[in-house]
C-alpha cells in the first residue's frame, strides 16, 4: 500500500509538470481530466433538459388551446410545421418524440451517470481520476454529436422523428425522419456503453486502500449498478435500431408483417416480419433505463439525508441489497409496459408477478430514506429541501405505479395522462428533484463557491408547487379515460369535462420555467461571484471533501486511506459530529 | 490446466499462462467439431433434431474457446461473477421467442397475391385451457 | 348527454366486466391514499421532531449488520397487499376479459380492421358469416377489400367509424389493423387492446347499459391519431335487428353499390 | 493531463483494488456487452423463424462447403491469435510478428471467401430485402463482419505497436484483451453458422 501512494504521488507530480503545457483546448475543449468531463456533461445535460422543456412548453399550448394559433413563436415555425401558428399534428407528434428522447436519453442519463458520476464517483472512491480517460472523453464527443444531431433533425429533410420517443414499426418506418433518429441513437448508446463500462472498472479497480465495496458510499453503489443496467440493457436496443435501421434503409421487413396496406397502397416490402419484436426489444431495454434514471438520485438523496441529519443513515446495507435487486429484476419487467400490445395474456401474468416483486427493494429504500430521519439532527439547507422533496414526490410517483402495473387495472389506464403523470412524478419530481439538489450539494465542490440561499428557496418552493400542478392533474385526466398523445383532446367527447385541467398544467408549466430562471442566474453568477466556501463546507465525511475544492488534476494531494463507513456522523468519542473516511483519529 | 510452472511471472502479473501444446489439441477438437456438425446436416434431420444437434455442438466449440483460448479456467472470480450477471439477464432472451410461441394462433400469414380470407377466430380452442382458475 | 356520461372521475361503466375493473381502480386508490396520508403524517412529524436544535446531538442507531431491518416492514405490508391484489383480483379480473372468450356460436361476431385513420367495421350480416377479404382487392369505395365474389358476403355490411352492438349479449371482435398499431379504447366499456397488423387479436365485451359511446385510438398512429376516433352506439337487441335489417345491403344491388352506399351511412 | 503514465501506475494489476488489471476487466465488460447485442440478433432470429409461414433450410438457400471452410479460417485464426499471445509471454518478438500476420492474414482470408458468398447472392438478385430469411442472414454475418473488420484493425496496430513496445509493461495485457476480442468474434460464427446455415 505504501507502494501505491508513492505510485500516486509520482503520478502527482509528473502531472503539476504537464500541467502548464496544457492548451485551453485540452484543457477545457478535449479535456482528459474526469472532473471537466463531468461538468461538460453537466451544462450539456442542463442545456438539453432546458431544451427538452422548451418543446414541451410548446406542446401545453396545443393541449390547453388546441386549434388556436401559438403567441409569438407560432409566426416563427415553418408554414408546413405549424400553418397560420397552430401546430400541426405532425408538428406536435416530433415535439412529442423528441421532448421523450431528449429528456430520457439526452437529459436525465448523462446527468444522473455523466454529470455526477464522472465527477463525484471517482472523489468519492479516492482515485485520480477514472480508469479510462480517453474512453471517458470519446463517451462525451459522441453523446454530444448524437444529441446534436438529434436536434439537428428538425432542420433536416424529413423532419424530426414523430412516432413517439417508444419509436413502435411499422408507424417508425412509415415515418419520415426516424432515420436520423436511429444514427442518433446508435452514437447514444456508444456513449453509454464507453461511459457505463469505464464507470465499472473506476469503480472496483481505482479504491483508495481501506475503500472496501461495504464502505463505499450509496451514490458509488448507484452508479455501480446503474453501469451494469447500462451496459447489459443498451445492446438490445442497439440491435433491435440496426434492424429498424436496416428496414428503413435496405427496406427489409424485420418489423413488417405480410400484406401491409399503407393509405390504400400495398407496402412494397417482403413482409414475414413481427411489429412486437420490436415493443419487446425496446422495453428490454426501456424498463431498466428507468432505474438507470431513479438509481443514481437516489444515491444522491442518501448522501445528502445522511448529511443533514447528521447521523449514518438506516439500513446501509438493505440500501445496497435492494439496489442490486432491483437492477436484477429489472430486466425480468419489460413487458408490463405491453400489457394490452397483443402480447400473450399468459405470459402477462408472469409480467404481473414480477413487477410487484420489484416494488419491494423500491419500497424498501424509500422506507430506509424515511427512517433515516429518526433520531437525527435535521438540517434545512438548500440541498436537504430537494432531497426531503422527493421522498412525497417519489412516493406518489411509486404508487401510482401500482395500478398500471396490476393487469387488470391497466386495461384502463394503460397510454392515458394517467401513465404520464406517473412516470413524470418518478422522472420529474423524482429524478430532476433529487439531481437539482446535487447541484447544489456539490456546487461547492465544483467552484468553490456556494450558490446564493434567498434564490436556492426560491427556485425549490416555486418548482415544487409548479411541478405539481403540472403533472397532479393528469391522473385526474387519466382516471377519466384521457389519451396520451393527442394534439388536440378536445376531438373525443369524453376529453372535454377535463379540458380545463389542460389549461391548469400548461401554465404551471410556463410558471415552472419562470422559476428555473433564479436558479440558471445563480448557477452562472455562483460559479464566478458567489460566497467562497472552506474545503468541506458542509462537514461531510466521504472522500470528495477531503481534497480541494475545485480538486486540483490528479485529485488528492497524497492517496487517501479509508478508516471507516462512509457516514460516520456524531461517532461517540469523536471530537467533532463528523468523522471522515480519510481520518484516522477523531 | 493449471499448468503453472512455465510462466509463473506472466501469471503473477495477471496473465495467463500459455500452453501450446494444448491450444494445438483444441484447434484440433475445434476443426473435428465443424466438420462433424456439417457432416450430420447432410443426413437431412427434422429441424427439431437439427437444432439440438447443431446447437450442442456448436456450444461445446465456444465452451472450449472460451475455457481454453480465452483462458476462461481459472480466471479471476470477478469475471467469472460479472459473467454470470450477464446469464442472468439473458434469461429475458427466452420470454420473447415464449411469447411469439403462444401467439402463434394469432399471427396471420398472409399470402400477398390472394388473401386466404378471413382467417378463422384463434381463440375458439386455446381459450380453454388458458383459462385461470 | 355528455354531461351524463363523462366527468371528472370514471365514465359511466357500460359493460359486464366494467365494474370489476372499476372495483380495482377505486380500491388502489383508496388504499394508495391512505398509505400516502399516513406515510406522510409520520414524514412531516420526523421533521419537526428531529429538526436541529442547539446543543441536542443526533441519536446514532444501535449497529445491526444484516440486510434484514426494521425499513422492510412496511414492505411485509406491501407484499401482503400485492399479493392479495395478484391472486384474488388481477389474474381473475384478467383472464375474463383478455383469455376467456364466449363461444361463437352465442356470441354477436364483427370484424374490426383499423387503419390510418378509421375504424372500419366488417358485420357478417344474416348467414353470420364473414365474406372473404382480399388484398388485392382494397380500395377506397372498399377499404377492407371484400370479396364480392364470395356467396357469404352478399350480405356483409361494412361500415366506417361506427359499430352497433345489441345489450345483454356478447359482442366478439377479431381486432386487426391494415397499416400500423392502433388501439381499440372504449372507456366505457373499458376495454382496450392493441390492433396490431399481421395479427388478428380476438376481443370480446358485453354491453349492458343502452347508449352511444366513444372509441378512440389509443396507440400513436400518425399525424392525425388524435382525430381517429368512432362512435359505439349500444342498443337494445329490437333496435339492434331493426338497424341492421335498415343497413343489409340489397340482395338484387349490385355488391359494390352496397358496400358503397354501407359506407357512407 | 493524464497521461498515460499516471494512469499506467493504477494499471499495475498488483495495484487494482480488485486485483484485475483495468484493460482486462474492460475488455471483460464490452465483451458482456457484445454477448448481449448477439444475443438479441439471435433471439429476433428465434422469433423471426417462429412466426415465420416457412423459412428456407439453410444449404437449400446458402453455399454450406465455403462457410465451412469460412469456419476453419476464422478458428485457425483463433489459434494463431492465442499463439501469437504466448510469444509475447514468451518475449520472441518475431514469433509474434509470424503469428499476428497469420492471424490479419487469415481474417483477410475470411472476408474474402465472405464477399464471394455475398456476390453471389447479389448475382443471382438475392437482397437483404428479399425475403425475412434473406434479411436475417445478411443483417447478422453483415454484422459480423464488420466485427472481424475491427478486429483487423486491432490486430493491426498491434503489429505496429510491437516494433517500439513489445517490452511495454502493458503490452501483453493489451494482446491477451486484442486476443479475448478476437475470440468472441470466433465464438459468434461458430454459433451463427450452424444456425444460419445448418439448421
Amino acid at each position: 500500500m505504501v507502494k501505491k501512494n508513492n505510485h500516486a504521488a509520482a503520478a502527482h507530480d509528473s502531472h503539476s509538470h504537464a500541467h502548464h503545457e496544457l492548451t485551453f483546448w485540452q484543457k477545457y475543449v478535449f479535456s482528459l481530466d474526469h472532473k471537466i468531463i463531468g461538468l461538460q456533461y453537466l451544462i450539456t445535460s442542463l442545456i438539453f433538459l432546458l431544451i427538452g422543456f422548451t418543446f414541451m412548453m410548446v406542446m401545453r399550448w396545443s393541449l390547453a388551446f388546441p386549434g388556436t394559433p401559438l403567441p409569438v413563436l407560432g409566426r416563427l415555425f415553418p408554414a408546413d410545421l405549424a400553418p397560420n401558428g397552430v401546430i400541426s399534428g405532425e408538428f406536435y407528434n416530433s415535439l412529442g418524440a423528441m421532448h421523450g428522447t431528449i429528456m430520457v436519453f439526452l437529459g436525465v442519463v448523462p446527468l444522473g451517470v455523466g454529470a455526477f458520476g464522472n465527477y463525484v464517483l471517482p472523489l468519492q472512491i479516492g482515485a485520480p481520476d477514472m480508469a479510462f480517460p480517453r474512453m471517458n472523453m470519446a463517451s462525451y464527443w459522441t453523446y454530444l454529436p448524437g444529441g446534436l444531431l438529434m436536434l439537428a433533425s428538425f432542420v433536416l429533410p424529413g423532419g424530426a422523428a414523430q412516432s413517439g420517443w417508444t419509436s413502435y414499426p411499422p408507424l417508425s418506418i412509415i415515418n419520415p425522419g426516424q432515420t436520423v433518429w436511429l444514427v442518433g441513437m446508435v452514437l447514444l448508446i456508444t456513449s453509454s456503453l464507453m461511459g457505463s463500462i469505464n464507470f465499472i472498472v473506476t469503480t472496483l479497480n481505482l479504491r483508495a486502500p481501506g475503500m472496501s465495496l461495504m464502505r463505499m458510499p450509496l451514490f458509488v453503489w448507484s452508479e455501480l449498478v446503474t453501469s451494469v443496467l447500462l451496459l447489459l440493457a443498451f445492446p438490445p436496443l442497439e440491435a433491435a435500431a440496426i434492424m429498424q435501421f436496416m428496414d428503413r434503409v435496405f427496406h427489409t421487413s424485420f418489423y413488417i408483417p405480410q400484406g401491409l396496406v399503407v393509405l390504400g397502397m400495398l407496402h412494397k416490402a417482403s413482409g414475414g416480419g413481427q411489429p412486437l419484436l420490436w415493443q419487446h426489444l425496446f422495453w428490454f431495454l426501456a424498463h431498466p433505463e428507468v432505474y438507470v434514471l431513479l438509481l443514481p438520485p437516489m444515491g444522491i438523496v442518501m448522501e445528502i439525508i445522511a448529511n443533514n441529519t447528521r447521523k449514518p443513515p438506516h439500513g446501509y446495507k438493505t440500501v445496497v441489497a435492494s439496489m442490486c435487486g432491483i437492477g436484477a429484476m429489472s430486466f425480468v419487467v419489460w413487458a408490463h409496459h405491453m400489457f394490452v400490445s397483443g402480447m400473450s395474456a399468459t405470459l402477462s401474468n408472469f409480467f404481473l408477478v414480477t413487477t410487484m416483486i420489484i416494488s419491494v427493494p423500491s419500497v424498501a429504500i424509500l422506507t430506509c430514506m424515511v427512517f433515516s430521519l429518526k433520531g437525527g439532527s435535521i438540517r434545512f439547507n438548500v440541498p436537504m429541501l430537494w432531497a426531503l422533496a422527493f421522498l412525497p414526490m417519489f412516493g406518489i410517483g411509486g404508487l401510482t405505479g401500482l395500478p398500471l402495473g396490476l393487469t387488470a387495472t391497466d386495461i384502463y389506464l394503460h397510454d392515458t395522462y394517467y401513465v404520464i403523470g406517473h412516470f413524470h412524478y418518478v422522472v420529474v419530481t423524482g429524478s430532476i428533484v433529487a439531481m437539482i439538489g446535487g447541484v447544489y450539494y456539490w456546487f461547492p465542490k465544483w467552484y468553490g463557491r456556494k450558490m446564493n440561499d434567498t434564490l436556492g428557496y426560491l427556485h425549490f418552493w416555486g418548482t415544487l408547487a409548479c411541478m405539481n400542478g403540472v403533472f397532479f392533474p393528469m391522473f385526474i385526466q387519466g382516471l377519466a379515460g384521457q389519451n396520451r398523445r393527442y394534439y388536440d383532446p378536445t376531438a373525443h367527447l369524453h376529453n372535454l369535462p377535463t379540458q380545463p385541467l389542460h389549461v391548469v398544467s400548461s401554465v404551471s408549466a410556463w410558471c415552472l420555467f419562470l422559476f428555473q430562471l433564479p436558479f440558471i442566474y445563480n448557477f452562472f453568477h455562483s460559479m464566478f461571484a458567489g460566497e467562497k466556501t472552506e474545503e468541506n463546507p458542509w462537514k461531510a465525511t466521504t472522500l470528495e471533501w477531503a481534497c480541494p475544492s475545485p480538486p486540483p488534476h490528479g485529485n488528492f494531494e497524497k492517496t487517501p486511506r479509508v478508516y471507516r463507513g462512509p457516514y460516520e456522523y456524531s461517532l461517540p468519542g469523536a471530537k467533532t459530529d463528523w468523522a471522515p473516511q480519510h481520518v484516522e483519529a477523531v | 490446466m493449471a499448468n503453472e510452472h512455465p510462466h509463473r511471472v506472466a501469471a503473477a502479473h495477471g496473465h495467463p499462462p500459455p500452453n501450446v501444446k494444448l491450444y494445438i489439441a483444441i484447434f484440433g477438437a475445434l476443426i473435428f467439431l465443424t466438420i462433424l456438425t456439417v457432416v450430420v446436416s447432410w443426413w437431412h434431420l427434422p429441424p427439431a433434431g437439427a437444432i439440438a444437434v447443431a446447437l450442442l455442438i456448436a456450444s461445446f466449440k465456444a465452451s472450449l474457446v472460451l475455457a481454453f483460448f480465452m483462458h476462461l479456467k481459472g480466471e479471476h472470480k470477478l469475471i467469472i461473477a460479472f459473467l454470470g450477471i450477464m446469464l442472468f439477464t439473458c434469461i429475458g432472451f427466452f420470454l420473447i421467442p415464449l411469447d411469439q410461441h403462444l401467439l402463434r394462433d394469432r399471427t396471420t400469414h398472409t399470402e400477398v397475391k390472394e388473401e386466404g380470407g378471413a382467417p378463422e377466430l384463434p381463440q375458439a380452442e386455446p381459450a380453454k385451457p388458458q383459462e385461470a382458475k | 348527454m355528455t354531461t351524463n356520461i363523462y366527468g371528472w372521475g370514471l365514465p359511466v361503466a357500460a359493460s359486464t366486466y366494467a365494474r370489476d375493473i372499476d372495483f380495482g381502480i377505486r380500491l388502489i386508490h383508496w388504499a394508495m391514499f391512505t398509505i400516502f396520508i399516513l406515510w406522510a403524517i409520520f414524514f412531516t412529524y420526523l421533521l419537526i421532531r428531529y429538526k436541529k436544535r442547539d446543543g441536542v446531538p443526533a441519536e446514532r442507531e444501535p449497529e445491526h449488520h444484516g440486510i434484514i431491518s426494521t425499513s422492510l416492514i412496511p414492505d411485509i405490508i406491501v407484499m401482503v397487499f400485492e399479493i392479495g391484489l395478484i391472486f384474488f383480483y388481477a389474474i381473475p379480473v384478467w383472464s375474463k376479459v383478455k383469455t376467456v372468450f364466449p363461444k361463437e356460436s352465442e356470441a354477436n361476431r364483427i370484424d374490426v380492421i383499423a387503419e390510418q385513420f378509421a375504424w372500419n367495421v366488417h358485420y357478417p350480416g344474416a348467414d353470420g358469416k364473414f365474406g372473404k377479404r382480399d388484398l388485392a382487392k382494397i380500395h377506397f369505395s372498399n377499404p377492407i377489400g371484400l370479396d364480392h365474389d364470395d356467396p357469404a358476403a352478399a350480405d356483409d355490411v361494412v361500415l366506417a367509424n361506427e359499430i352497433h352492438m345489441p345489450i345483454g349479449k356478447p359482442t366478439l371482435i377479431r381486432l386487426t389493423s391494415k397499416d400500423v398499431i392502433h388501439s381499440f379504447w372504449v372507456p366505457e366499456f373499458r376495454v382496450k387492446q392493441d390492433a396490431v397488423p399481421g395479427m388478428t387479436i380476438p376481443v370480446w365485451v358485453e354491453p349492458n347499459r343502452v347508449g352511444t359511446y366513444e372509441l378512440s385510438c389509443a396507440q400513436l398512429c400518425g399525424f392525425a391519431h388524435s382525430l381517429m376516433r368512432a362512435t359505439v352506439v349500444v342498443q337494445t337487441p329490437e333496435d339492434y335487428e331493426k338497424w341492421l335489417k335498415s343497413v343489409a345491403p340489397v340482395a338484387v344491388a349490385s355488391a359494390s353499390t352496397s358496400t358503397k352506399g354501407s359506407d357512407s351511412w | 493531463m493524464s497521461s498515460p503514465s499516471d494512469i499506467a501506475a493504477w494499471q499495475e494489476p498488483a495495484l487494482t483494488s480488485s486485483g484485475v488489471p483495468n484493460a482486462k476487466l474492460g475488455i471483460w465488460l464490452f465483451l458482456a456487452s457484445e454477448v448481449m447485442l448477439f444475443s438479441t440478433l439471435f433471439t429476433s432470429y428465434v422469433v423471426l423463424r417462429l412466426g415465420a409461414a416457412s423459412w428456407p433450410r439453410g444449404w437449400v438457400a446458402l453455399n454450406v462447403p465455403l462457410a465451412m471452410v469460412n469456419t476453419i479460417v476464422l478458428i485457425t485464426s483463433s489459434v494463431t491469435m492465442v499463439l501469437a499471445y504466448a510469444k509475447v509471454i514468451e518475449k520472441d518478438l518475431s514469433g509474434f510478428r509470424k503469428y499476428m500476420m497469420a492471424t490479419i492474414g487469415l481474417a483477410f482470408l475470411f472476408l474474402i471467401f465472405k464477399s464471394f458468398e455475398y456476390g453471389s447472392h447479389f448475382t443471382h438478385h438475392e437482397y437483404p430485402s428479399t425475403s425475412i430469411f434473406h434479411a436475417v442472414y445478411f443483417t447478422m454475418t453483415g454484422l459480423h463482419c464488420i466485427h472481424v473488420i475491427g478486429g483487423i484493425i486491432v490486430n493491426t496496430g498491434l503489429l505496429f505497436m510491437a516494433n517500439e513496445q513489445f517490452d511495454h509493461p502493458l503490452f501483453a495485457g493489451r494482446v491477451e484483451g486484442a486476443g479475448l476480442y478476437w475470440h468472441f468474434v470466433d465464438i459468434v460464427w461458430i454459433f451463427l453458422f450452424p444456425c444460419i446455415y445448418l439448421i
